[in-house]
C-alpha cells in the first residue's frame, strides 16, 4: 500500500479564546478525491486554508509528500519552517478560492503565466503555450486577452482553476468554488472540475455545499462538525446511510432547503 | 588662516550675504545685484584676486549664524558695528556709515525726536527690520517688546506706517530716504537723525578664524579710501567717504552705548 | 557651537508666549475655516450655476496658491481698498479661508455619504427641508467628519508659524527674534521643533481616540 | 518708469526655482514615500519602528521648522548644503512622510484575497509586492498623490524664508526696489495656480491610463 | 357611489431619453387594498415614487384626495405646485421603503416620535404614548430604547412600518417591504401588514414579488409592463385566469422561480 500523500496529525488551530480544529487527524492517498461537508464554522475552510499555509497552526504536525510542512529538519532537532521551506513546500499545493481572486490588473492569459515565470523560471512563450492549453481545457481560450472585470463569474472561475493547474501541484484544494456563483452559472465550474478529477490523478480536497456534486465527485466523504471528524466513508455510505445523528440532522436540513442529493 | 583666501581665490568667487535694502542693495531689473555695499566689496575681492561674488539676500538676523555656518564668507550689508556684534564676528575697517531715522507721518503728530520718545509714549508702535540695530536700540531706550513691530522688510515697514499700523518705523537715513522717494507719498516725514542715536558704520563682517582674511580685505580697502575710488564708488549712492575715514574699528567696537 | 540649557531656560518664557498667540490664532482659525467651510460646502451644492461655478472656481484658486502668499496679500494689499486688519486677525483670516476650501471637501464628503434613502424618508415623513437637515441629515453627517476636520486642525496648527510673515508674534516669530538679538538660532529652532512635535504627537493620539468613537457610531 | 517687463523676467527665474524645487521635491518624496509606507509594512519590527519614527517625526514638526533645522543647524553637525538643497531636502523628507500614509493605505487596501492568492501561487514576497499588489495600489494612490505634489508646490512659498530666490522670494525682492505690492503679488498667484493646474491634469492624465488596464473596474 | 381617494390621469415621468411612464391613467377607491406586480423596471417603484413626491413627473395630473397634487390653483390658474403645497399633500400619505431608511442616530421610538413632533406639532408625551402603541401593534414594544443598528431587517421593517403609521395618512404605500430580508424573516412583516390591513380602512399601495401575499393581501391586482397597465382584475382572476399572454408568461416565470402563488 503507498503511503499517504497528506498526513494530517493531531493538529489545533485556535483564534483566540476560540478552538477550531482540536486534535485533528487525517490521511488521504495520492489521487484520492475528498470532499469535505458540514455545517457552517465547523472548520472546512480552515483546514484548507492551513494546508495552504495561509493560516498558521498551534499544534501537531503535518506531513506532505513524505516532508514536514511547518517544521524542518535542522541540526538534528524538528523546528518550525522558515519562509523558505514554505515556499518549497507550496509547490506541491494548489488553492482555488470561493472568491476566484484573479489579478485584476492583468488579462487572463497573464494571470496564469505570472507564476510559472515567477516562481518557476519559465520562459514567457513556453508559459503562454501553457496557459493556452489550460484555458482550452477550461473552455476559455477564447477569454485568453479579457480583463477579469468583463468576465462572469464562471468565467472567473473557471481561469481562477486553470491559474492554479499552472504550476502543476500534486494536491489541489477547492473551497465552495461555487457558492459565489449564480445558479445557471455553477454547472459550467462544476462541468470543468468533473472533467479534471476524471482525466488526472492529482490529489483532490473539496469543501462544497453541493451535496449532488460532492456525492459525484469525491472517493471518499468526510463529514465535519465542530472541528472534528464525526463521520467518513464512501459516498453512497454517507449519503444514503448516515451513521450519526449529526450527520442525519444535517443532510434532513440540508434536504429542506431544497439542495439536491 | 590664510588658507581661506587661497580657497576663494581657486573657487573663483566669495559669498556674501547682502539684504534687500536699498541703497545698500539694490537689485536691478535684469537681476543684477549693485548697491553700495556689494560695489565695495565686489571691487575688493577682484582686487585680492577673487574674481567675483555672488551674493545672496538675506535677514538681518540670519547673517550672523549664516556667517557662522559656513553659509557666507562675509556680509556685506550695512550691518553696523556694535561692540556685542564685534565679538560675534570678525569687523573689517568701516565701509559704509549712516545715522538712524524714522518715519513717520506728515507733521510727526506724536512729536518723535528719539527712540525714548517711542517708549513714553504708551500707545505708539515702532517697526525695525528684525535683528537689526534699530531694534536693539529701541529695545534699549525702554520700549517694551511688544511694541517693537519686526518688520520683515522696507516695503513692508512703509506700507504698515501708511496703514497705520505703527507710529513710526526706523531705518538708516539713507534707507528712508530712498524708501520715501520710491513711495513718493506727500503724507509722509523723514526724523533723521534719530537724536541719542549714534552715527553707525557697517564694515564687512567675517567669521571669527577668518582674521587673515578680514586682514587682507582692510589692506585693500584702505587703499581704496586712500586713492578716492572708494568715494567714486558710494557717493552716487548717498553714502559720506569722509565719515567712514574718520573712524575706525576700534572706536566702534568699543563704543559703550 | 554647542547646545547651551542655560540659554533654553532663560528663552523659555518668551517661548511661551510665543505659544499661546500660536494656539490662539490655530483655535480661531479653525473656527473660521469650519464656518467658511459650511458655507462653501452649500454654495458648491447650490443648484444654482451662477452660485455654485465661481465658488468652486475661488476654493479652486484659494487651494492651489501658497497660504504665505495669501497672508501677504491680507496684510499687505487689502488695506489699499480700505479693508485694514491687525496681524493676528489677518493670520486668523487667511488660515480660516484657506482651510475652509479644504473643510469645505470634507462636509461635501459628508454630506454625500449620507443615504439618499435618509432624505427620501424625511420627506415621506413630511419633514420639512429645513428639518430634514437639522434632524436627519447633519446628525449623520458631521460625526464621520470630525476625525478628518480634526487632522486639518492639526495641519492649521503647523502653519501657523507663516504668521510671522505678517508679524505676528507667534512662537516661530518669537524664535527668530531671540535667534536675531543673541545669534544663536540652534536652541530657540530645535526648542520650536520640540513644541510642535510633542503637541503633534499628543494630537495624533486624541485623533485616534475621535477615530475610534466616531467611526464605530457609525454602523447602520 | 519703472522696468516691469525686467522684473518680471526676474520673477519667472523665481519661477523656475520654484519648478525645480517642486520636481526635485516631489522626486524625493515619492522615494521617502515608498520607502517609509512600505517600511512601515514590513515584517521586521526595526524597520517598522524606523519608518513609523520618520513619518511621525516629519508630520509632527512643522516644515518651517525643518527647513530652518537643514539650512542653520545642520550646518553645525558638519553638513552644510545649498539653499536649493536645503528645500529640497526638507520639503522632500516632508512631504513623503505624508505620502507614506498613502503608500500604507493604498497596499493595505488590496484586500487580503490578493495576498492569499500570491500565497497559494507561491510568489514570493518581493514578486508579490512587485507584480501584484503595488500595480493595484498605485492606481488608488495617484489622486491623493496629485494632492500632495500641490501642497509641496505650495510649501516652497516657505523656502523664501530662508532667502532662496524662489518665485515668492522675488516677489519680495521686486516689491521692495519697485515699492508695488499688488503687482508682483497678483502675479505670483496667478503662476502658482497655474502650476497647480498643470499637476492636477497630469495627475488626472495619469489615473486614465492606470485605470485604463483594469477598464474601470475592480473585481 | 364615492370619488376615488387617488386619481392619476395621463402621467407622464422620463429619465433623460428613457420614458418610464407613458401616459398612465388610474384611480384608486379610499380604502382598497391594491397591489403593483410586474417584471423589474416596469414602473411599479416609480410610481409609488411619485405618489410621494420624491419624483417629479413631466405630465399629467394626479388628484389626492379631491386636490390636485403637483399642482394648485393660483391667481385663477393651474400652476406648479410649490413646497408649502407639496408638504401639505404629503400628510395624506405614507412610505415604507425596501431598505427601511431608519434614521440610524436615533433609538427606535424617537424614529417614530421625530415627524409627529415636528410637523404636527405633538408634545412629547401624547407622541410617545401613541408610538409606543403602535410599537406594540407591531410586536416591538420591547425595543423602544434600541437603536436601528441593533435589529434584525425584519424588525427594522416593523419599525418603519409603525413610523409612516405615526402620521395617520389616508394612504401607505410599501415598496417591496420583504425583499431586502432573510427569508425566514419575511413572515413577520407579512403578518404585521394582514393586520394592518384587516384592522383599518386605510387605502394601501403595495409593490410586491410575493405574488402569495399580493394574491391574499388585495382588493385588486395591477398587472404592470413597460410602464403601462397591462392587466388589472380580481387577485382570483389575475392568478388563476390571466387574459394577458404577457400576465401569463411573468406568472409562469415566477412560479418556476418558486415563488408560491
Ligand atoms: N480569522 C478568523 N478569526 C476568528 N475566527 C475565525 C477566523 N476564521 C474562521 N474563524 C472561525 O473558525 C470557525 C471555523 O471556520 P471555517 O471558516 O473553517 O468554517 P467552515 O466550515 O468553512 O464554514 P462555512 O461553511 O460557513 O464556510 C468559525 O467559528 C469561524 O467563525
Ligand atoms: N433615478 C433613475 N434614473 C434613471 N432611470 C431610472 C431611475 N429610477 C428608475 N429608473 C428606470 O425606470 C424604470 C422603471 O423603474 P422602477 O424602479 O419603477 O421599476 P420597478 O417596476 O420598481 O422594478 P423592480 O421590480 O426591479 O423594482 C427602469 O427601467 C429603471 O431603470
Ligand atoms: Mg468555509
Ligand atoms: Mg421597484
Amino acid at each position: 500500500m503507498p503511503s499517504p500523500i497528506i498526513h494530517i496529525d493531531n493538529i489545533i488551530k485556535t483564534y483566540g479564546p476560540l478552538t477550531v480544529l482540536d486534535g485533528l487527524s487525517m490521511s488521504v492517498m495520492p489521487g484520492e478525491k475528498l470532499a469535505l461537508i458540514g455545517p457552517s464554522g465547523s472548520g472546512k475552510t480552515t483546514i484548507l486554508r492551513i494546508l495552504m499555509t495561509l493560516e498558521k497552526i498551534n499544534g501537531g504536525h503535518i506531513e506532505i509528500d513524505g516532508e514536514q510542512l511547518y517544521h524542518m529538519q535542522k541540526a538534528g532537532g524538528l523546528v518550525a519552517a522558515d519562509e523558505r521551506h514554505l515556499q518549497k513546500m507550496r509547490e506541491k499545493i494548489g488553492m482555488v478560492f470561493q472568491h476566484f481572486n484573479l489579478f485584476p490588473h492583468k488579462c487572463v492569459r497573464d494571470n496564469i503565466t505570472l507564476a510559472p515565470m515567477l516562481t518557476k523560471g519559465i520562459a514567457r512563450a513556453a508559459a503562454e503555450a501553457r496557459a493556452m492549453e489550460l484555458l482550452d481545457m477550461v473552455g476559455m481560450a477564447d477569454k485568453a486577452k479579457s480583463m477579469p472585470a468583463q468576465l462572469s463569474g464562471g468565467q472567473k472561475q473557471r481561469v481562477a482553476i486553470a491559474r492554479a493547474l499552472a504550476l502543476s501541484p500534486k494536491i489541489m484544494l477547492f473551497d465552495e468554488v461555487t457558492s459565489a456563483l449564480d445558479p445557471e452559472l455553477v454547472e459550467e465550474v462544476l462541468n470543468v472540475m468533473r472533467k479534471l478529477a476524471a482525466e488526472t490523478d492529482m490529489t483532490m480536497l473539496l469543501v462544497t455545499h453541493e451535496m449532488g456534486f460532492a456525492h459525484d465527485f469525491a472517493d471518499r466523504i468526510l463529514f465535519f462538525d465542530k472541528g472534528r471528524i464525526v463521520e467518513e466513508g464512501k459516498p453512497d455510505d454517507i449519503f444514503r446511510n448516515p451513521r450519526q445523528e449529526r450527520t442525519q440532522t444535517f443532510l434532513r436540513k440540508v434536504i429542506a432547503a431544497g439542495h439536491r442529493v | 588662516d590664510e588658507a581661506k583666501l587661497e580657497t576663494l581665490k581657486a573657487q573663483g568667487f566669495a559669498r556674501i550675504a547682502i539684504a534687500n535694502e536699498p541703497p545698500f542693495t539694490a537689485v536691478g531689473a535684469d537681476g543684477k545685484v549693485s548697491g553700495a555695499a556689494p560695489d565695495v566689496a565686489r571691487e575688493i575681492f577682484k582686487r585680492l584676486g577673487v574674481d567675483d561674488v555672488v551674493a545672496s539676500i538675506s535677514e538681518y538676523g540670519a547673517m550672523i549664524p549664516g556667517l557662522q555656518a559656513g553659509r557666507h564668507d562675509a556680509v556685506t550689508a550695512g550691518l553696523f558695528m556694535k561692540p556685542e556684534r564685534c565679538a560675534a564676528v570678525a569687523y573689517s575697517e568701516p565701509v559704509l556709515c549712516d545715522a538712524e531715522a524714522m518715519l513717520v507721518k506728515k507733521g510727526n503728530p506724536k512729536g518723535f525726536k528719539s527712540y525714548a520718545d517711542v517708549a513714553n509714549d504708551q500707545s505708539a508702535t515702532i517697526g525695525a527690520p528684525g535683528g537689526g540695530t534699530e531694534e536693539k536700540l529701541a529695545l534699549e531706550a525702554g520700549v517694551p517688546r511688544d511694541r517693537v513691530i519686526v518688520v520683515p522688510d522696507g516695503q513692508s515697514g512703509l506700507k504698515m506706517l501708511q496703514d497705520g499700523r505703527i507710529d513710526a518705523y526706523s531705518l538708516p537715513v539713507l534707507s528712508i530716504n530712498d524708501l520715501v522717494k520710491k513711495a513718493n507719498d506727500p503724507n509722509l516725514e523723514v526724523i533723521a537723525p534719530v537724536q541719542g542715536a549714534p552715527v553707525y558704520c557697517d564694515g564687512a563682517a567675517f567669521k571669527k578664524g577668518d582674521e587673515a582674511l578680514r586682514d587682507a580685505f582692510d589692506v585693500e580697502l584702505a587703499k581704496l579710501k586712500e586713492s578716492g575710488e572708494f568715494a567714486k564708488i558710494i557717493e552716487p549712492y548717498g553714502f559720506s567717504a569722509a565719515a567712514a575715514m574718520s573712524t575706525s574699528r576700534e572706536k566702534l567696537c568699543a563704543a559703550s552705548n | 557651537m554647542e547646545w547651551d540649557w542655560a540659554f533654553v531656560w532663560e528663552i523659555m518664557p518668551t517661548l511661551l508666549e510665543g505659544l499661546k498667540i500660536t494656539i490662539l490664532a490655530t483655535i480661531l482659525g479653525a473656527i473660521v475655516a469650519a464656518f467658511v467651510g459650511l458655507v462653501l460646502a452649500i454654495a458648491r451644492r447650490s443648484p444654482n450655476r451662477l452660485i455654485s461655478r465661481p465658488v468652486g472656481f475661488i476654493a479652486d484658486f484659494i487651494r492651489g496658491t501658497p497660504l504665505l502668499v495669501q497672508l501677504y496679500f491680507i496684510f499687505y494689499v487689502l488695506p489699499d481698498i480700505g479693508i485694514r486688519l491687525s496681524p493676528l486677525v489677518a493670520g486668523v483670516i487667511g488660515l480660516g479661508i484657506h482651510y475652509g476650501t479644504y473643510t469645505a471637501e470634507v462636509y461635501r464628503a459628508g454630506i454625500d455619504n449620507v443615504p439618499r434613502g435618509q432624505w427620501e424618508a424625511a420627506r415621506a415623513t413630511n419633514l420639512s427641508m429645513r428639518q430634514a437637515w437639522i434632524h436627519v441629515v447633519l446628525p449623520q453627517a458631521i460625526p464621520p467628519m470630525i476625525p478628518a476636520l480634526a487632522n486639518y486642525f492639526i495641519a492649521m496648527f503647523k502653519e501657523t508659524p507663516l504668521l510671522s510673515a505678517i508679524t505676528v508674534l507667534e512662537l516661530m516669530n518669537q524664535a527668530k527674534s531671540v535667534a536675531n538679538s543673541s545669534y544663536r538660532y540652534i536652541e530657540p529652532i530645535t526648542m520650536v521643533g520640540v513644541f510642535f512635535l510633542v503637541i503633534s504627537l499628543i494630537s495624533v493620539i486624541a485623533l485616534r481616540f475621535l477615530e475610534e468613537r466616531f467611526t464605530r457610531a457609525d454602523e447602520r | 518708469m519703472i522696468d516691469w517687463s525686467g522684473y518680471l523676467g526676474l520673477i519667472l527665474q523665481g519661477a523656475l526655482v520654484t519648478v525645480e524645487l517642486t520636481v526635485m521635491g516631489s522626486a524625493l518624496a515619492l522615494v521617502m514615500a515608498f520607502a517609509a509606507g512600505l517600511g512601515r509594512l514590513s515584517r521586521f519590527a526595526v524597520i517598522r519602528m524606523l519608518a513609523t519614527v520618520y513619518i511621525e517625526f516629519f508630520r509632527g514638526t512643522s516644515i518651517f521648522v525643518q527647513l530652518f533645522w537643514a539650512y542653520f543647524v545642520l550646518p553645525f553637525a558638519g553638513i552644510t548644503l545649498t539653499p536649493l538643497q536645503a528645500g529640497v531636502l526638507a520639503l522632500g523628507l516632508n512631504v513623503g512622510a505624508y505620502g507614506a500614509e498613502v503608500v500604507r493605505g493604498a497596499v493595505r487596501a488590496i484586500g487580503r484575497e490578493q495576498h492569499e492568492a500570491c500565497v497559494a501561487l507561491n510568489l514570493g514576497r518581493y514578486h508579490r509586492m512587485r507584480h501584484v499588489i503595488l500595480p493595484q495600489a498605485l492606481p488608488l494612490m495617484l489622486p491623493t498623490f496629485g494632492n500632495n505634489a500641490i501642497e509641496l508646490l505650495k510649501g516652497t512659498a516657505v523656502v523664501s524664508l530662508i532667502s532662496l530666490t524662489d518665485m515668492t522670494f522675488q516677489a519680495q525682492v521686486v516689491r521692495a526696489q519697485t515699492g508695488s505690492t499688488l503687482i508682483p503679488f497678483a502675479t505670483i498667484l496667478v503662476l502658482y495656480f497655474a502650476m497647480a493646474t498643470a499637476i492636477s491634469a497630469g495627475v488626472r492624465w495619469l489615473e486614465r491610463r492606470a485605470a485604463r488596464g483594469l477598464d474601470g473596474v475592480r473585481v
